[in-house]
């Protein structure tokens, strides 16, 4: 019900800012106290002293410039800017809500965040002395590498604070914050907590005006709430989408005519780039490596079959663990079982790949001998590059 | 020599009687690997493709000897086979699964760390010295024991560079797959400090990808003095920012992430850095000669 | 509103069983599909498949021997059962809600826990083959002694497993279990996470038949769950406990003569101690240790002066951080401005002694020399002993 | 001698300037001990009763040599507070707040252990070494230099009961308050062992309650051969089952955790056991002689 519509990309496990508020308030970080809604009559319901921030709920990075946000000075602004936010799409997204929150006051805005980070083989925080929507265009933030979150030593980012924080009492708020950031990130299987901007107020507290809270999608099998995430996610994608997500496919739709089908991230990019060099365009990432099963293949030819764009099948896979004589065999089986027109083009190497190359041939199948040579004849099948 | 794993090298697969542990079992022998022992839980004193199983690694290793691990269990209960294995005294354990929560990753990057040993992994092929041993799933036709050490953040593509390195005639010292996930284990700036002190590696290809900053570290080492030649591909030329392809760590967030900005890095670091795979083995030609 | 209510005493952290199924449901652990009632009528609401359990939710100890548990063939069993146990109290703790379950068909079950315990110096695995409601009468469970929660090793649990139960199925699934329960007790601020009885059923499957999870109440700062639970509780205690929790004063009521006021857990059982050897009946444990205010010492005063059991007042404080000085000018002025009767006996010893001795005197107040004094004392102003 | 504690120990006072630290930088100074420094974030170059104070414990290490801290923070403050004195180099750190997570003094102990330092706490008021040193908050009077080892797991009732034995002219050689929670930093069974090995130390005497085993511990010890003279007061005899008696351990859960049985398993060791804070010391009287 709360998830957001719409045809934007964004990651399933990104809260959006009020569920993310709400983690962040139930681990003892401060946070002004929103109410939810999802039309403007049900402003009426709340008890607000205005003015009041009425925040669409998107994933859409950018959605402070793209006027996401709005202060409204009473019930009638208020109510106005809900009914026009709820009709509004950012970055092709549509809020399922809006949070109406207390206007806070703020002496300066600070940015904080932990987050997965390989050079640090684990957590980082993040500081800056200066928040909000400018933070990608400043000085880079102050880092403190953590690694495992059993390393975190307040004193280590207190040292790193000083340099750039003048003022100790909102070093060492900012320092406990840090501690419950990580240790939130740590427990509840976060990849990323972003708390941007950090209000500090004229008292000297810290209070998080808004959160980007990414969940680790692979911790699902041992946090409910991030299984929840995701099944919501699924229900409100596009059924195509959805069911390969289901198969366990990695499905990045693009808009392009060759439809490649693959095997691993990285041959996958590198198929798509042999594309793009020759003039085309791929019309998808689609990597099957995780179910290189009949059911998996197959749902991967339905997808592309009934993509009107799409012109010719690519099918590059180099299998390791992946006995590739087998896929050959659902590859014959399939291309039997099709009564779609659209030209296939096979690429299939790796483990028993001399088995794989005889099954395709005995059936009529063409095998290429290289990726640049299957693509120059998805290229060719498709009609040309530019 | 070569890094991490030779002909010395004695395995313990966990989770042999899988099936994928059955599989490497046949095929890591089958290269002439010193596959030694398998483990699963309760089972010690079964035999699988002729190794003897186990029910701990601390078992496997004080009947055999084993010294490094390739570890086939799922997810959930891969840190504990991994802090196992370390516990045991095992000094390289590879971690090929995908799907690992990354807090998981962290502690066993950690664990390993602490004990002086080597992870490889998650969600790698694991790693291959050509006509020595191989502790992982890549297809054995693809590689020739030669001077080029291949570090490389995908599986499928690494089988394909390194099978047109091996056509080409560039043989390879050790290939290591690191992982496409953003933290990992033995990760490229490490894989390359090895390398470099690998007298055998003559030369390093890299095979990256957008998202991450292994490509930077990559960059800082050929900048260094007495860096050895470095060839490097990176893929995603075409693939749109904010989205992740595929791994975990594969995704253009900010500008550093994206392929220009690497391959821009890479070149200013005398890396000879292809654009696409098209471009590798001519750029690392132009390195080391016909090998 | 799913509080307990009643006069039994129980911990404010102490999860009810739907509460902590709830919370190991979204860990991964397997419970049965259950739902809550509060009144025999909304079985009606339920689809539910007969025969199902009906279970009182108590945190009593004993439930099940009391009755507390119940089998129901058919919607109308359920409603009779479900009336029944609303209208029951165990051990004087009345339900404030009924869960209402399939019934399980157990081929075995099992006792597993995770819990803090100081000999290990901090969590220990705790296993047995046979669980169920006896499982204090039988042999002692299997221990494994954890420590910091980063020292879990699953293998070495399966080795102290491997003596005693001999199927290596069950013993993975146990060690699968341990591990995302002591994670649960170390990420979530839990002491106790119990599982008792644990089934075992006919595919192998293990499911948790009873949750007894205790958090950490002094965590309340960084969950909101727990302090969640502090506060729904206090708001069922009677007012005057309710009063005490809040003013941070440790009260345990008994039903004794002695109105006890004392600093610190040691020296109140020692107090107590005197008192029970003298014959005596101490009303209460009360420790004042941690609010020595002012208000804190009224608040005690009222709490005695209300009871009509209390018959006289021992004031039993012996300080290190708190000034006895400061201490003796409280109670000088608590006992000016107070009405009623009941006899006051002080003996405050420690840090600035001899000033609140003084002060003391100068006011016309006895302060006894000994503890053994001031009982004695105490006792002879309540009728004598026994 | 004594155990942790003696005159040449050199005090950090973490957290001085609040009220509890101010007031020890004053009374341990009055009673003699050498506090060399006290630490407050963004602080330093202050001066608080006449002692320098430092923006972190590394540095009042460097500037002092302080060996052995007393930690005044709030509780969700205290694992970062304790973990910094160790990274210092402190070898003895006393944090005698309450109220701090159980998973907290977990990981306190075992960093502690970890670096083979003294972790003493939490829910203490610290301990003394009369006549040399103390470091915590009970009050000075109570205490005489002697021959008699005291741990306590109760504050108020190590005060009550070394005063007893100081008026008794049995005096002490360390008096450790191990404090009332489950998990601490030295335990009962560690507490024992100092004091065994410490020649000053002639008898030991243990201030128990119900709940938790440590005074299992401590029969053991006195099991055992060559152990010293142990006298034992065990309090709660009048408190009932399943209420937690202010302290977190002090709950009788099992029959283990009773008065009635704790009293019987001390006596079965032959530890002098009381039963009553009255019995105590003649019990020890009976061990010792008027001392």
């Amino acid at each position: 019900m709360t998830r957001p519509r719409g045809r934007a990309f964004y990651s399933p496990v990104l809260m959006l800012e009020y569920e993310g508020k709400r983690l962040l308030r139930s681990v003892g970080v401060r946070v002004p106290e929103g109410a939810l809604v999802g039309a403007a009559a049900e402003v009426d319901g709340l008890s607000l002293s205005y003015p009041v921030a009425v925040k669409a709920q998107v994933r859409s990075g950018g959605r402070g410039k793209a006027g996401g946000v709005v202060r409204a000075e009473d019930a009638g602004a208020a109510k106005a800017a809900v009914a026009r936010l709820m009709a509004s799409a950012f970055d092709g997204e549509r809020p399922a809500s809006v949070l109406v929150e207390p206007w806070v006051a703020a002496e300066r805005e600070l940015y904080l965040s932990v987050t997965v980070d390989g050079g640090a083989g684990g957590f980082v925080v993040l500081v800056s002395p200066r928040g909000g929507v400018e933070i990608e265009g400043g000085a880079p933030p102050l880092r403190y590498d953590v690694g495992a979150p059993a390393a975190f030593r307040a004193h280590r980012l207190r040292e790193i604070l000083a340099a750039a924080e003048p003022d100790a009492a909102v070093r060492e708020g900012v320092v406990r914050l840090a501690r419950l950031l990580l240790r939130l990130a740590a427990t509840r299987d976060c990849t990323t907590v972003e708390i941007n901007p950090l209000f500090v107020l004229a008292e000297g507290a810290l209070v998080a005006a808004d959160a980007k809270i990414v969940r680790d999608e692979w911790a699902a099998f041992r946090d409910g709430e991030i299984a929840a995430l995701i099944a919501e996610d699924r229900r409100h994608r596009p059924e195509a989408i959805r069911r390969c997500l289901e198969a366990g496919l990695m499905l990045v739709p693009l808009e392009g005519e060759i439809g490649l089908i693959s095997g691993g991230a990285g041959m996958t990019m590198a198929a798509m780039d042999l594309i793009a060099r020759a003039g085309g365009r791929p019309a998808c990432f689609l990597d099957c490596s995780a179910n290189p099963t009949p059911a998996g293949y197959r749902l991967s030819f339905d997808l592309l079959e009934s993509d009107p764009g799409v012109k010719v099948i690519l099918v590059s896979i180099f299998g390791g663990a992946t006995q590739m004589e087998r896929v050959a065999r659902v590859m014959v089986d399939i291309v039997a079982a099709r009564t779609a027109r659209k030209p296939v083009v096979f690429r299939l190497n790796g483990t028993n790949a001399e088995e794989a190359d005889e099954t395709l041939k005995r059936h009529g199948l063409d095998n290429h001998a290289t990726l640049e040579g299957a693509v120059a004849a998805a290229m060719a099948l498709a009609g040309g590059g530019r | 020599m070569s890094i991490l794993l030779d002909d010395k090298s004695a395995i313990v697969i966990q989770g042999i009687t899988g099936k994928m542990g059955r599989f490497s079992a046949r095929d890591l022998t089958a290269y002439g690997t010193r596959v030694v022992a398998g483990t699963a839980p309760g089972r010690g004193g079964l035999e699988v493709e002729g190794t003897p199983v186990f029910s701990s690694v601390a078992e496997a290793v004080a009947e055999t000897g084993a010294d490094s691990s390739l570890v086939y269990v799922p997810a959930p209960s891969a840190l504990d086979a991994v802090l196992e294995a370390l516990e045991a005294g095992i000094r390289l354990v590879v971690y090929p699964g995908d799907g690992l929560p990354v807090a998981d990753a962290v502690e066993m990057r950690a664990a390993a760390r602490a004990r002086g040993a080597a992870f490889v992994g998650p969600n790698t092929p694991g790693l291959i010295s050509p006509g020595k041993a191989k502790l992982g799933f890549m297809p054995s036709f693809c590689y020739r024991r030669g001077g080029i050490g291949v570090i490389s953040r995908s599986g499928s593509l690494s089988y394909e560079v390194s099978h047109r390195l091996t056509q080409a005639g560039l043989g390879q010292s050790t290939v290591v797959g690191i992982g496409g996930d953003p933290v990992k284990g033995v990760n490229a700036a490490e894989a390359v400090a090895m390398f470099d002190a690998d007298p055998e590696t003559a030369a390093i290809v890299y095979l990256g990808e957008i998202g991450g900053g292994d490509e930077y570290d990559l960059a800082r080492y050929a900048q260094g003095p007495g860096a050895k030649p470095v060839a490097a591909l990176v893929v995603g030329l075409a693939s749109p920012p904010g989205r992740k392809m595929g791994h975990a760590g594969a995704l253009i967030g900010s500008r550093a992430d994206s392929h220009a900005a690497k391959i821009a890095a890479l070149r200013a670091a005398s890396v000879a850095a292809a654009e696409t795979v098209s471009e590798l083995v001519p750029a690392l030609r132009g390195l080391v000669g016909t090998g």
